[in-house]
């Protein structure tokens, strides 16, 4: 399924863009984004419950509905078109996949069901100070304590780490691999302070642990269940923004093909017309690498890693040149705050440096390259 | 034959060639007996030289051929246009006359559509055609001919109208291409290769007979070759090599198909082989250089996105779904890569970069990439064709003013030529 | 006063300065004497506060001022535009009304040209003036204006006549902004801040003997403001600061400024500010890493190559030459400097690029960089209008051809607006 | 003189474009680069004896007119603009320079005057197979054989290096230090061999070398003196391109003027005009860096070299890219062999990795760059 979508996969996509364009329209993301804790739970609540949109990719015995992360993607597309604000990415996306990619199965059993309902918000705690995701930028280390761990040290850049009720914290076990521990948010040695975000859409955070008490998740390869764990959301993440991207790109050129200018459409003078033609090159390759990328986890490529860092690395520039052009169509328009583009140039340069750059997503591209050329 | 199941036709086919193939024959012998049994061309017309079957069940005849390693009718270069233009808009004496040395490879055809002084306009045509003595008489010089050199005859779009407005002045013509008033040069290209030729005609004669469909229904005729050309497009470049087997028919056929596919070597590097990134950047040791990875995997990223988009487009279009926008983007997309493959195998060789031939260590290939890509921006419709067409069909923005369609021809600004 | 020398002229200023400057004066009070004795606007006219001085003179009698840290008259904003629209086009009652407070900065002036409807093509303004018993009343809306919000008067581009082609229906006004007809809102920005108004008009009222130059020709004379305008584009952005001397006069200077150039604080910002690049590298620790050398040097080469072509042009002009093109592609490159060094920035922020205010490790200023660049290829005439300039002024390529010079503007298509 | 030239550069200028207009029309480039030596010896006799053009930046002891760099590059700006078919860059940009920049007093007096004079025909051997001119892809090594050196091996990219009577080759000496060393080509150690160049307007070779005798350039900084000779030839290889790149912007702009389509003038539609103010851009901005980097080299700025580099890396990508536009402009006729289109793409082509390609110039910037920015 890497090319096409199944009936169900197009009707699912259907159902999630009416109840998206009727729930999060501009004057709801506008209201959202102003507030401390950047959604509303009571949209969040009928998301998990009518269209259980929680559970996509969590395993049926887990409380889940087992689908893949094709099905992920979609959702996180949508979402990114409509600039939902909700803890999707934060929670669903990036906590629930590291306790699916690291838990054991009694530990995957334990605390997937609470994600899978919504009623569990979790975040994952990775960034410290200017480093980035990447495994080798994290250097916090968990000490054993008898059985259990203890962490201590500060996290930034936790998406929703301000509304999360458990936190993943990636940190390096004795032996020095990347571990991921569960964190209960609410324990009295964890101090967690909002950070301002560019994009008010998505709501970052600090998170200080202080001899924290944690549990680790048992994965056998720990290093590598953070990276798929990465790949995952790398995946999602640029289905997000080619949704995100699509979107502007219809506006601008719904804009265009509104306004007159010396007696005539703008939508008719030559170099809008091909820019709008650049405009949809751009998106539709983004688009293409991005559904080829999540399919390719879900069907286990050996290089799905090197094709979902591409498919993140093709986002980045796709998502900030269309949203540069979209501001550029809409004229002066275009830079006022009362006009909508700048929700998404907003999220488009915030998603340009999240989860990594387009440069060092091309690295980990030719790293994990295989025999793809 | 109305209603033949798949089955039955399968067999049909095997009947014939177990009663007919043999590998042993002469090229010419057996494509006679295809002509006479139908099964050359089975989707032409019973009466000519065809079984009239749907176009769609032609495939099923192929797959038999190629079990048996027979040899089918001759299909490659501009014949296969030449005959569906005739089929459709010629008459009996026209189908008599040509069907058959098209179909048996011993004739050769051009197209003589595209001219020095309009460039992407195709319809801007200002070869004239005027009659005289009850004949045609051809005046003028058309450009970006492949296979003028050995072509025996031509379809030729010239203007008959001069008073008409540009669409409804052009006519339709089968232009006999052995006359000493047709006069044919290769085109050289940066790239040293000779794809085309330009065609320059003074006074040459074209029988009142040859004229093809009505006058002034030349560019509607045109417009139909073309449309068989568009679909046909992928096939052409396929790039045919026939087999390497040892009888003499496959030997004759090598020697065919190396003759048509002679101007299109230089296809692949005009592509600007992103398949040989990785491998060129090892072998010149510059793997590990990070400008040069990030180069690298730039190009791979578009490169890989559009061949992805491409496949989108075949699984909507295999799946019955109406074509997104995601099938009208590649011809654009090729350029892009092409330029930015261009740009990094450059890097790539560093100061061999300045070399050509064998002095390059891939052989000429590298060198050959580096001045071949731009004409992958032009050729088969400009970028900024393409990029017209995205935003007038696909995005529905609308025309610019045209100036040039409502008016006599005569009146309309254009280049003097020649 | 004709065919002073500049060392006559020297030694008057200084005359008239030791006399009379006093430091410890109210700033209203020395402007008041300014706009007596001329020294103010020495260009102006004798009759009209000035002193008839060449326009080339009046550096000379600045730099006196300099030296005695004297203050000048009120020079930012719009008002000097409006001075020299008035001087130039006004009556002797609009110059006796408004000259002096434009010059000791007691009132302060907007512009009312470009509208939401129109914008980039200013002569399609459709904000109405109908004269009604005996008085114009004006109906509209007007955008993009700078400081309407403290502004005392406007400079009112608006059409009087609805037959008329599109550049000869268009009047010009001064508006009195202190009517209840007169709506100001700040039109926020993408990024935070408030640089320009939206006006609304609704029944605003114009005397009779308010209306400047003839009626039908406001687009001639908003030219003229115009040309002035781009004149002194570089002054207005100097970012003037005043002096830190602690006297009366000075603080009252600096609260002047401070309120003039409000408006101005983030454009450094919008020009991605090249200056902070290695700076920000070596801060952020990265200054090793390959590819952001890349990104830096990409950026450092488009901006010091923009900065030596705008050398050259003043070079040129200084020697007498006549402007080359190189005189006309500073504003297009700043746009490409402007996204050069937004992408690098972001790259060198890394993670922190997510971020602004004082979460930003650079107090903000890099976050309002990456929000700011994109106002600059819109500001001033966008980048599609620029190439359009350079094309056609510069290249002499061919105008397109226009549809909405030639009839009567109320038969244009145009945007509903409001 | 960083930002114009003097009334005497301006007629030196005309002049010169006037002589290359007459003598070195396309035809002629044709038929020169067709031709096994590449030139025409009687145009380089009057080049050097009418308009003295060798002797330009040789010191006047020498033999020289005693002229800066700026000069030198509007000489080469005006030669890449008519495509000069001549052994200018290749005996008096390179080898001249390189015996001005390392010679003691007496080798200058002793090698410089054929320079100057035309007579002397030199080549600079630096390049070993693969490698780059860059300091450190450099690795022959000479061998004291008492007073004087012998060389051994293979030097490849020269230019003109079959023509030149004397070469001036590039190796390191016992101490490991660059220098650079005489050898008088016509000694039967010495073999040579044409290489293909893509650019048949410039003609490169292979160069051996066998125990052949060699004479020390006597510089006392000799890694330094070799540095200065590829900063002089790189500011005069950009000034080169940028008027490459100007003559083909000037003619695409020529062809579209006068060429019609659709009824009206190519040069009408908004995308060609708006591509062409975007040619202009590239090549204006790209001969300021030109310009300003010869004058800095005079001015002794000591940020010259890394403003050198800037601006060969602003001619590599300015002059590429204006070759691109400019064969898409022509349309098809752009890419035969018949237009003159392609003579300066393949010139561009090739100087855009001669004397290190962008990217390896920008980093030489950066590393020289001061407190420039």
């Amino acid at each position: 399924m890497k090319f096409s979508f199944s009936e169900e996969q197009d009707e699912f996509r259907t159902a999630l863009r009416r109840f998206l364009q009727a729930k999060s329209p501009t004057t709801e993301v506008r209201k959202q984004m102003q507030t401390d804790q950047g959604y509303d739970p009571g949209i969040w609540q009928q998301m998990c419950e009518e269209l259980a949109l929680a559970s996509l990719h969590i395993p049926e015995e887990c409380g889940g509905a087992g689908f893949g992360i094709a099905d992920l993607a979609i959702a996180c597309e949508e979402m990114g078109r409509a600039l939902l604000c909700s803890p999707y990415f934060g929670s669903v996306v990036l906590a629930a996949t590291a306790i699916r990619e690291a838990g054991s199965d009694d530990q995957k059993r334990h605390f997937l069901p609470g994600f899978a309902s919504g009623e569990t918000i979790g975040a994952l705690c990775a960034v410290e100070g200017r480093g980035g995701w990447a495994a080798d930028s994290i250097s916090m280390s968990a000490e054993k304590s008898g059985d259990a761990y203890q962490l201590t040290g500060t996290k930034s850049h936790v998406v929703d780490g301000m509304i999360a009720s458990l936190l993943v914290v990636v940190a390096r076990k004795p032996d020095g691999a990347l571990g991921m521990f569960i964190v209960d948010a609410s324990d009295n040695t964890v101090s967690r302070k909002s950070q301002n975000s560019m994009d008010p859409t998505r709501k970052l955070s600090t998170v200080s642990f202080a001899k924290t008490p944690a549990v680790l998740l048992a994965a056998d390869n720990s290093n590598e269940a953070y990276e798929r764990t990465l790949d995952i959301a790398l995946a999602c993440l640029a289905s997000e923004m080619v949704g995100g991207a699509e979107r502007l790109r219809e506006d601008a050129l719904e804009y265009v093909s509104m306004r007159m200018q010396f007696g005539r459409s703008i939508a008719s003078f030559q170099v809008t017309k091909h820019k709008a033609a650049d405009m949809l090159l751009d998106v539709e390759l983004a688009k293409s690498a991005a559904y080829y990328a999540a399919a390719a986890i879900d069907d286990g490529d050996t290089d799905a890693r090197g094709v979902v860092a591409l498919a993140k690395a093709g986002a980045s520039d796709a998502y900030i040149q269309t949203a540069v052009h979209a501001v550029q169509m809409h004229g002066g328009i275009g830079f006022t705050y009362d006009n909508d583009t700048h929700l998404w140039f907003k999220r488009a340069k915030a998603s340009e440096v999240f989860l990594g750059d387009a440069n060092q997503n091309r690295e980990r591209m030719l790293q994990n390259w295989g025999d793809n050329s | 034959m109305t209603e033949i199941t798949e089955n039955e036709l399968r067999s049909q086919v095997r009947e014939y060639l177990e009663a007919n193939w043999d590998p042993n024959r002469g090229l010419a012998e057996w494509r006679e007996m295809l002509a006479e049994s139908g099964w050359g061309m089975p989707h032409w017309p019973k009466d000519w030289l065809g079984r009239g079957l749907p176009l769609g069940m032609t495939a099923i005849v192929d797959e038999e051929f190629n079990k048996f390693g027979a040899v089918g009718a001759a299909k490659m270069g501009i014949r296969v246009l030449a005959a569906a233009t005739i089929l459709e808009h010629g008459t009996d004496l026209q189908k008599e006359k040509y069907l058959k040395g098209i179909m048996t490879g011993t004739e050769t055809w051009c197209q003589l559509f595209s001219e020095p002084g309009s460039g992407s306009d195709l319809a801007g045509a200002a070869t004239r055609a005027d009659f005289k003595d009850g004949k045609w008489v051809i005046n003028g010089q058309k450009v970006w001919t492949t296979s003028a050199h050995h072509a025996d005859y031509a379809l030729l779009l010239a203007r008959t109208d001069w008073d008409a407005v540009k669409h409804k002045g052009l006519s339709y013509f089968i232009l006999d291409m052995h006359q000493p008033a047709v006069q044919v040069h290769q085109l050289k290209q940066m790239n040293g290769h000779a794809s085309f030729n330009q065609v320059f005609i003074t006074d040459a004669v074209v029988e009142a007979s040859m004229q093809v469909g009505e006058l002034g229904e030349g560019w509607k005729i045109a417009t139909t070759t073309l449309m068989h050309e568009r679909r046909g497009a992928d096939s052409a470049r396929r790039y045919e090599s026939g087999t390497d087997r040892p009888e003499r028919i496959y030997e004759e056929e090598r020697q065919e198909i190396a003759t048509v596919m002679a101007p299109y070597t230089w296809y692949p590097q005009r592509t600007g082989r992103v398949d040989l990134l990785v491998e060129r950047a090892k072998a010149m040791g510059v793997w590990d250089d990070p400008d040069i990875r990030q180069d690298i995997a730039k190009t791979l990223t578009i490169a890989k996105s559009a061949e992805w988009t491409a496949r989108r487009a075949r699984a909507a279009s295999q799946a019955g779904k109406p074509q997104g926008p995601e099938g009208s983007i590649g011809k654009l997309a090729a350029s892009i890569v092409a330029r930015s493959a261009n740009l990094t195998h450059t890097k790539i060789a560093g100061p061999n970069a300045m070399l050509t031939g064998d002095e390059d260590e891939a052989g000429g290939v590298v060198a050959e990439i580096l001045v071949s890509t731009p004409a992958i921006s032009i050729a088969g419709g400009t970028d900024e064709i393409q990029r017209n067409i995205i935003s007038e069909r696909i995005l529905k923005m609308p025309k610019e003013n045209r100036t040039d369609t409502d008016r006599p021809f005569r009146d309309v600004p254009r280049n003097q030529v020649g």
